[in-house]
C-alpha cells in the first residue's frame, strides 16, 4: 500500500548554513494493507518529520514516498491524495479550531470531498460514525472543542478519517497527552478499524503502546532505522543494543529495572559510524558502514555486532 | 554571536544603501521639472539663478542616462557634496548641517540616557507597588499618547511666559557669540533646560510602561518561581527580574529613535532651538531641497550609528545572544 | 464570546479609554453643528480674544473662532486615524501573512524590507515624501502616513501567524484539502481579530500623532484646518509669548486625551483577551 | 517524616473555588520515596507544589503540616520561606527552565545561597560531590544555562534543590517530558538521593504508574482532589482494592500485552467538575459497582497494614 524509499529530509545548519543535519536519513520501509506498523523513536528520531513527510505538510529532500505504486509528488492534485491518505496529530486540542464547534471538521470534508452531498444526509452520516467509534452523537455534536475531552476529541478525529474513507491513517502521537483511563479506546477504536481494513502508521515513543497494537515495529535513532521487524520477535529478542537499552528502560509493573547500563547522552554523529555508536556499550572502530542484515523471518537489524544467533560479540 | 551582529550589519548597509537611494529618487519621481521647480525659488537672487541653474543641471544631470545620474549622485555624497543651501546660500549643505549637529545631539543624547534611567526606574517600581502602579500607569499613558510639541508648548508656556524662569527661544540670547566662560556656559544652560526636558518627558512614558511590563512578566516566569521556592530574599528576586526586564529596554532604544526623533525636530521648533530639526523646519518653509534631502540622510545616519552601538551593548550584556546564534536548524 | 463580552464589561480601563474616545467622537460628529461658526477659516471677530460667551475658545491673532477650528480639527484628526491607521494595519497584516505563512525566501525577502523600514524614523520618511507633493490634502497625508507606518504590525503579524501555522488545526485543514487561500481567511484570521483590532487601535494613534508632526513642521494639509496646523500657526504668530493659551494648549489637550484614551483601551483589550493578564 | 492532616487547598476562581486538594490525610516517613499517581487535574500537582511554595490563586483553606514534628506554616508566604531550601525542597516540573538564563550557574548558585546566609565554600566540596552524582562535568559551573541540554538542566536542578539536604524532596512530573532511557537514569538518580541520606522522604509526583513500581516504596493514588487508595508499591500493584485503582492498572497497555491476546479497555466517562463535585464517593459516576450508599462520604477502610481505601465498597481483609 504504502513504501518509503530512501527517504531524507536534511535541514542547513552551521554558519551560513554550510553543514547538513539529516532529521531523517535514508529510511526505507513499507506498510501492507490492512497493517498496523508502529515507528518507534525517542524525541529527536525523526519519527514526526517522517509522518508529516507522509502527509506532504513537509517535503523530502531525498528518496520518495509511493502510494499504491504511484510517486506521491506526482499526484498533482492533492485532495485526490488526502481522501486516502489521512493524518491525526499530538495535541488533540490545538487539532481544533477553538472558536469554532468542532462540527466544522466534518463540515470541512463534505466541502471540499462530498460537495454533492446535502446536509441533511451529510449529518445522518456523521452521527452514524460517531456512533461507530462508540460515542453519544447528542452528547458531542455541536460542542466546542474545550468542553469535551482529549480522548473524546481524538476519536472523533478518528471518526473523521473514517468519513473520508481513507485507506491510509498517520497516527501521530496520538494519545501522548491522554489520560491513562482514556488512551486505551483510542486505541481499541484504531485496531476495530484496522480489522476493516484501515492501514496504519503509528508513531510513538511508548514501546508498550506500540506492542499493544502494531503487527510490524520499526525502531528509528536520530534519523535512521535500527532494527524492524514482525512486533512481537523484536519485542521478544531485540538484536540491536539501542532496542535492548529501550527495552530495558520502559517501566512496567511486572519487572523492576535492573541497574544495567545507561548512556545519558550522545555526541557527535560520525560520519558514516552507526548512529548508536558513541552511546553504545558495543560501540568500537568496527561499527561502520552498517547495513541491514536478515536474522530470521521478518526480522531485520543494522548492528555489527550482532551474531547469527542473535547474541552479540564483544 | 557573529551571525547576530552580521545580519544586523547588513540590514544597517541596506537602510543606507535604500535611504541614499530614496533620497536620490524622490525628487525625480514628484510631478514636474525639479530644476525649474528649484530654480524659481532664486527668483530673489537674480545674480546666482544663472549659476544656480547650470549647477543644477551639473547635479541632478538630467541629460544622462538614469545609472549615471544615479552613480554620479553617490560619488558626490561620498565626497561630502550634499548640495548648497538656498536659504542659507551660498552655504553648501554639509556647513549648515555641521554647525547644528551639536545643538541637536546635546539635547538628544542627554534626554535619551535620562529618560531611559528614569522611566526604567519609576517602571520598576510601579511592578512592584500597587497603588503606585494604578496611579501612575494612566499618567504615563497619557504622557506617552500627547503629541510630542505638545509637552513643549505647555513647559514653555508655565516656565517661559507665566513663571518668566526660562528663555524661550534659541540656543543663547542675541547679544552673545559663543566662547568660554560661565557667562556664555550659564546662559546656555538657561536656554537648553526647557527643550531638553521637553524630549526628556516625551520618552518617560514609553520607559516606563515598558519596564512595568517587562518586570511583571520576568517576576511571574518559571526561574523566579523556581527562586520563591528556594526561598531566597525578595532583593534577589527582584535583582534578576530587574536585570532581565532591563535587557530589551536596551533594545528598545532602538526602537524608541523614531520617536525620539520626531519629539526632537518638534521640540527645536517649538524653542527655535538652532540644530538640525529647527534647519529641517526651515527648509521646508522655505523649500530648499538640497537641505532637505542633507537633513534626512543626516538623520539617517545618526540614527544607524545609534543602532549599532545599542546591538553591541547588547551583545555585551545577554549571553543569551552570544550562544544561540552558533548553529539553529533553519 | 459572551465570556469576553463578561470581561469587557467588567474592564475598568477599557471602559474609560473608550469612554474618553467616544466622547471626542461625539464632539466631531456634532461640534461643527452646535458651533456658532460655520467656516473654520472665517474671520468672525476681533483677534486675541481669550474664552468668552461669543467665543467658547477664544480667537486666534486673526479672529478665528478657536473652538470651530478645534471641532474641524477633530474630524479630520479621526479621518487620518481612520485612514492612516487603516491603510498602515491592512498593508501590514497583509505582508505579515504572506510572509509568515509561505516562509522561506518571500519570508526573507520581505522580513528585510521591514527591518529597513524599521530602522528608518517615520518621520524623517515621511517628510522626505512630503516634501515634495505641492499639493496635499488631508487624505494625502494619511495615505502616506499608512504607507510608511506598517512595518511593525507586520513584524509582530508574522509572529503571530508563524505561531498560529503551527497549530494543528491548520494541518488538519490542508489535509481536508483546503487550499492556502482558505486556510488563511478560515483558520488563522478569525483567531488573529482581537489581535488584529488591537493593532489597528495602536496605528490610529499613532497615524493622529504622525499627522500632528507633519503639521506642525509645516507639511500639514496646505488647506482646511487641523489640530497640528492650529499648533503650529499659534507657533508661528507668537501664541506662547503672548500667553494666547486658549488657541496652543486646547488642540494639543484633545490629541493627548484622544490617543491616551486609545491606548488605555489597547491595554484593557489586552487583559480581556488575554486571560493570563486578567485580574483576580 | 511529613505528617498531612485534612489538608484543603483551593483555586480561587470567578466563578468560585476549584477544590483541587480536598481534605487528605497522609504520611511520609523517613527513608521512603512516597509515589504520588492520579490522572491530569486529580490535584497532586496542587498538592506538592502548596507544600512548597502556597500563594494565589491557590488558597489554604484547612489543615495542618508537621515535619519531623514541627509545624510546617504552609499557608504562611513569609514563615516558610526559612523551611524552603532548607527543610522542604522541589524539582519542579518546569525545570528545564528554572535557572536564571542570564548568570552562569557556578555565581547563581552563590548567590541564592548568600541570600540564604550561607556561605559558598562551605558547601563546595558538596556541590562538586553532587554533580558528580549526577553526571555533570564542574565545569557546568562557569557555563551559562543556555549552553547546558534540557536533561542537564533538569539535573543542575535536582543538584541545587538537594544542596542543603532538605528533609523532604517533591519531584514533580520529573520525568513526563523525558524519553524512556532518560526517564529510568533520571528515576534511579533521585531514589538514589535517598538511599545515600541526602534527603530524607521524597514524593514523587508522576502520572505513569509503572514508573512508580520501579523505585516508590509505597504508592498514593488521588482522584479528583482526594486519596482513593494508599498503600506499599506491591499492595497497591497486585492487590488493589479502590475500584479507581483496579480499572486503572487493568486500562495499563504495557509491553508484554497485546490486543490480540487481551483487549484492554478505559474508564467510561470523565472527571467531576472541581467546581461543584458531587457529594460522597467522586469516583460514584464512573464506578461499575456504585449503588446508594456512595452518595455519603467513602469510609475509610484499613485491609491490612499500610494499605488503606476510601470505598464503602471494600471489605476489611476481603
Amino acid at each position: 500500500m504504502l513504501e518509503v524509499v530512501n527517504l531524507s529530509k536534511a535541514y542547513n545548519v552551521g554558519p551560513l548554513g554550510k553543514e547538513k543535519f539529516y532529521a531523517v536519513d535514508n529510511v526505507s520501509f513499507h506498510v501492507a494493507d490492512g497493517e498496523i506498523v508502529s515507528l518507534i523513536g525517542e524525541s529527536g528520531s525523526g519519527k514526526t518529520t517522517i509522518g508529516k513527510m507522509i502527509l506532504r505538510l513537509i517535503k523530502p529532500t531525498g528518496g520518495k514516498i509511493i502510494f499504491n505504486s504511484v510517486d506521491i509528488q506526482s499526484i498533482k492534485n492533492r485532495k485526490e491524495y488526502y481522501r486516502l491518505v489521512q493524518g491525526i496529530f499530538q495535541d488533540p486540542f490545538s487539532s481544533y479550531n477553538p472558536i469554532f464547534k468542532i462540527d466544522r471538521i466534518f463540515e470541512m470534508i463534505r466541502e471540499e470531498f462530498y460537495p454533492a452531498i446535502t446536509k441533511e444526509e451529510w449529518s445522518k452520516r456523521v452521527k452514524k460514525v460517531v456512533e461507530d467509534i462508540g460515542l453519544n452523537p447528542s452528547e458531542i455534536l455541536g460542542k466546542f472543542p474545550h468542553q469535551l475531552s482529549g480522548g473524546q476529541l481524538q476519536r472523533l478525529l478518528i471518526a473523521r478519517a473514517l468519513l473520508i474513507d481513507a485507506k491510509f491513517l498517520v497516527a501521530d502521537e496520538i494519545i501522548s497527552m491522554l489520560d491513562a483511563s482514556t488512551r486505551i479506546d483510542v486505541l481499541n477504536t484504531l485496531i476495530k478499524l484496522k480489522e476493516k481494513g484501515l492501514s496504519v502508521l503509528f508513531i510513538t515513543h511508548d514501546l508498550s503502546l506500540g506492542y499493544y497494537t502494531s503487527d510490524r515495529t520499526i525502531i528509528l535513532y536520530r534519523g535512521s532505522i535500527m532494527e524492524y521487524g514482525d512486533t512481537v520477535k523484536v519485542f521478544k529478542k531485540p538484536l540491536h543494543p539501542y532496542t535492548k537499552m529501550l527495552l530495558e528502560s520502559v517501566p512496567t509493573t511486572q519487572k523492576v529495572w535492573s541497574n544495567s547500563y545507561i548512556s545519558l547522552h550522545g555526541r557527535n554523529v560520525l560520519p558514516s559510524f552507526c548512529k548508536f555508536y558513541d552511546r553504545c556499550p558495543l560501540g568500537d572502530s568496527t561499527c561502520k558502514n552498517v547495513s541491514f542484515e536478515k536474522f530470521e523471518e521478518s526480522h531485520f537489524v543494522a548492528c555489527v555486532k550482532v551474531t547469527g544467533e542473535g547474541e552479540h560479540v564483544a | 554571536m557573529k551571525k547576530y551582529l552580521r545580519t544586523k550589519i547588513l540590514v544597517y548597509v541596506l537602510t543606507f544603501i535604500f535611504a541614499v537611494t530614496i533620497d536620490w529618487l524622490i525628487p525625480r519621481l514628484m510631478p514636474g521639472n525639479p530644476i525649474l521647480v528649484l530654480v524659481s525659488r532664486f527668483s530673489g537672487l537674480p545674480e546666482s539663478a544663472r549659476v544656480m541653474y547650470s549647477y543644477l543641471t551639473k547635479a541632478f544631470g538630467l541629460d544622462q542616462p538614469l545609472w549615471k545620474q544615479y552613480f554620479n549622485f553617490w560619488i558626490a555624497f561620498l565626497k561630502g557634496d550634499l548640495g548648497i543651501s538656498i536659504y542659507l546660500y551660498p552655504k553648501p549643505v554639509l556647513d549648515v548641517l555641521k554647525s547644528a549637529l551639536p545643538y541637536s545631539l546635546g539635547i538628544l543624547l542627554p534626554s535619551i540616557l535620562a529618560s531611559w534611567f528614569a522611566g526604567n526606574s519609576i517602571g520598576a517600581l510601579a511592578a512592584r507597588r500597587r497603588r503606585l502602579d494604578s496611579i501612575l500607569l494612566p499618567i504615563m499613558y497619557f504622557i506617552n499618547g500627547a503629541p510630542y510639541l505638545w509637552l513643549g508648548i505647555i513647559l514653555a508656556y508655565y516656565f517661559g511666559v507665566v513663571l518668566r524662569w526660562f528663555p524661550i527661544a534659541g540656543a543663547y540670547s542675541f547679544g552673545l557669540r559663543p566662547h568660554l566662560s560661565w557667562l556664555f556656559v550659564g546662559n546656555f544652560l538657561k536656554h537648553w533646560i526647557l527643550p531638553f526636558l521637553s524630549l526628556f518627558i516625551v520618552q518617560l512614558g514609553g520607559w516606563a510602561i515598558g519596564m512595568r511590563n517587562m518586570v511583571i512578566y520576568e517576576l511571574e516566569s518559571n526561574y523566579s518561581r523556581f527562586l520563591e521556592t528556594l526561598g531566597v530574599k525578595n532583593s534577589l528576586i527582584r535583582k534578576y527580574a530587574f536585570r532581565n526586564a532591563i535587557l530589551p529596554q536596551i533594545t528598545g532604544l532602538a526602537l524608541q529613535l523614531g520617536t525620539v526623533i520626531a519629539g526632537q525636530v518638534t521640540t527645536e521648533v517649538v524653542f527655535s532651538y538652532p540644530g538640525i530639526g529647527y534647519i529641517l523646519t526651515q527648509a521646508i518653509l522655505n523649500q530648499d531641497y538640497f537641505l532637505i534631502q542633507g537633513c534626512f540622510i543626516f538623520i539617517i545616519i545618526g540614527v544607524l550609528i545609534a543602532n549599532f552601538t545599542v546591538d553591541l551593548v547588547y551583545v555585551a550584556l545577554d549571553p543569551r545572544i552570544r550562544y544561540s546564534y552558533g548553529g539553529e536548524i533553519s | 464570546m459572551s465570556e469576553i463580552l463578561f470581561f469587557a464589561l467588567r474592564n475598568k480601563k477599557l471602559k474609560a479609554g473608550l469612554s474618553i474616545v467616544l466622547f471626542f467622537v461625539l464632539l466631531g460628529l456634532f461640534g461643527p453643528l452646535i458651533s456658532k461658526y460655520k467656516d473654520p477659516l472665517e474671520y468672525v471677530g476681533p483677534g486675541y480674544q481669550p474664552p468668552s460667551k461669543d467665543f467658547w475658545l477664544g480667537t486666534t491673532t486673526f479672529g478665528q473662532d478657536v473652538f470651530t477650528q478645534l471641532v474641524y480639527g477633530i474630524r479630520s484628526s479621526f479621518f487620518v486615524g481612520l485612514v492612516g491607521g487603516g491603510l498602515a494595519t491592512l498593508i501590514g497584516l497583509s505582508i505579515g501573512f504572506l510572509a509568515g505563512y509561505r516562509g522561506g525566501l518571500l519570508d526573507e525577502m520581505l522580513m528585510m524590507l521591514t527591518n529597513i523600514l524599521l530602522v528608518i524614523p517615520t518621520l524623517a520618511l515621511l517628510i522626505i515624501i512630503a516634501a515634495y507633493l505641492p499639493y496635499r490634502g488631508v487624505l494625502i497625508q494619511s495615505i502616506i502616513i499608512g504607507f510608511t507606518a506598517w512595518p511593525w504590525t507586520t513584524r509582530a503579524v508574522r509572529a503571530q501567524t508563524l505561531s498560529l501555522k503551527a497549530r494543528e488545526y491548520v494541518n488538519l485543514a490542508r489535509i481536508s484539502g483546503r487550499s492556502t487561500l482558505k486556510i488563511i481567511i478560515y483558520e488563522i484570521v478569525p483567531n488573529m481579530l482581537s489581535y488584529v483590532f488591537m493593532v489597528f487601535i495602536l496605528q490610529f494613534g499613532g497615524a493622529i500623532l504622525a499627522a500632528v508632526g507633519l503639521d506642525f513642521i509645516g507639511l500639514g494639509p496646505t488647506k482646511g484646518i487641523s489640530l497640528g496646523l492650529m499648533m503650529q500657526n499659534a507657533v508661528l504668530w507668537n501664541a506662547i509669548q503672548l500667553g494666547m493659551w486658549w488657541w496652543v494648549i486646547p488642540p494639543g489637550l484633545v490629541i493627548t486625551l484622544i490617543v491616551g484614551g486609545l491606548y488605555f483601551m489597547n491595554v484593557g483589550l489586552d487583559e480581556v483577551f488575554n486571560p493570563r493578564l486578567r485580574e483576580m | 517524616m511529613l505528617e498531612v492532616r485534612n489538608l484543603k487547598l483551593y483555586y480561587r476562581t470567578l466563578r468560585g473555588y476549584v477544590r483541587a486538594v480536598d481534605d487528605v490525610t497522609f504520611q511520609v516517613r523517613d527513608g521512603e520515596l512516597l509515589g504520588l499517581a492520579g490522572e491530569s487535574g486529580c490535584g497532586k500537582s496542587t498538592l506538592g507544589n502548596g507544600l512548597v511554595l502556597l500563594k494565589p490563586p491557590m488558597n489554604f483553606v484547612g489543615g495542618e503540616v508537621q515535619l519531623d514534628g514541627e509545624k510546617l506554616p504552609i499557608e504562611d508566604y513569609e514563615r516558610m520561606r526559612d523551611y524552603r531550601f532548607k527543610k522542604v525542597s522541589i524539582i519542579p516540573q518546569y525545570a528545564m527552565d528554572a535557572l536564571n538564563p542570564t548568570r552562569k550557574i557556578g555565581r547563581y548558585i552563590e548567590e541564592i545561597l548568600e541570600s540564604r546566609g550561607i556561605n559558598f565554600e562551605s558547601v563546595r566540596e558538596t556541590l562538586i560531590e553532587r554533580l558528580r552524582l549526577v553526571n555533570l562535568p564542574e565545569r557546568v559551573l562557569r557555563m551559562y544555562p543556555i549552553e547546558l541540554s534540557g536533561g542537564m538542566k533538569q539535573r543542575m536542578v535536582m543538584v541545587i534543590s538537594t544542596l542543603l539536604n532538605p528533609s523532604l524532596l517533591i519531584a514533580d512530573e520529573v520525568t513526563s517530558a523525558l524519553d524512556v532511557s532518560t526517564q529510568k537514569a533520571v528515576c534511579l538518580m533521585i531514589r538514589n538521593f535517598k538511599e545515600l541520606g541526602i534527603v530524607k522522604s521524597i514524593i514523587f509526583i508522576t502520572h505513569d504508574i509503572s514508573v512508580l513500581y520501579q523505585i516508590a516504596d509505597r504508592i498514593m493514588i488521588m482522584y479528583a482532589g482526594k486519596i482513593a487508595e494508599v498503600g506499599k508499591t506491591a499492595q497497591i500493584i497486585q492487590n488493589p482494592l479502590h475500584p479507581y485503582t483496579k480499572m486503572l492498572l487493568t486500562s495499563l497497555p504495557e509491553v508484554g500485552v497485546r490486543y490480540t491476546e487481551r483487549m484492554l479497555s478505559g474508564i467510561p466517562g470523565q472527571p467531576p467538575q472541581l467546581l461543584e463535585p458531587p457529594k460522597g464517593c467522586r469516583f460514584k459516576e464512573r464506578c461499575p459497582l456504585r449503588d446508594k450508599v456512595c452518595d455519603k462520604d467513602p469510609p475509610l477502610v484499613e485491609i491490612e497494614e499500610d494499605h488503606v481505601a476510601y470505598c464503602w465498597k471494600v471489605k476489611p481483609n476481603a
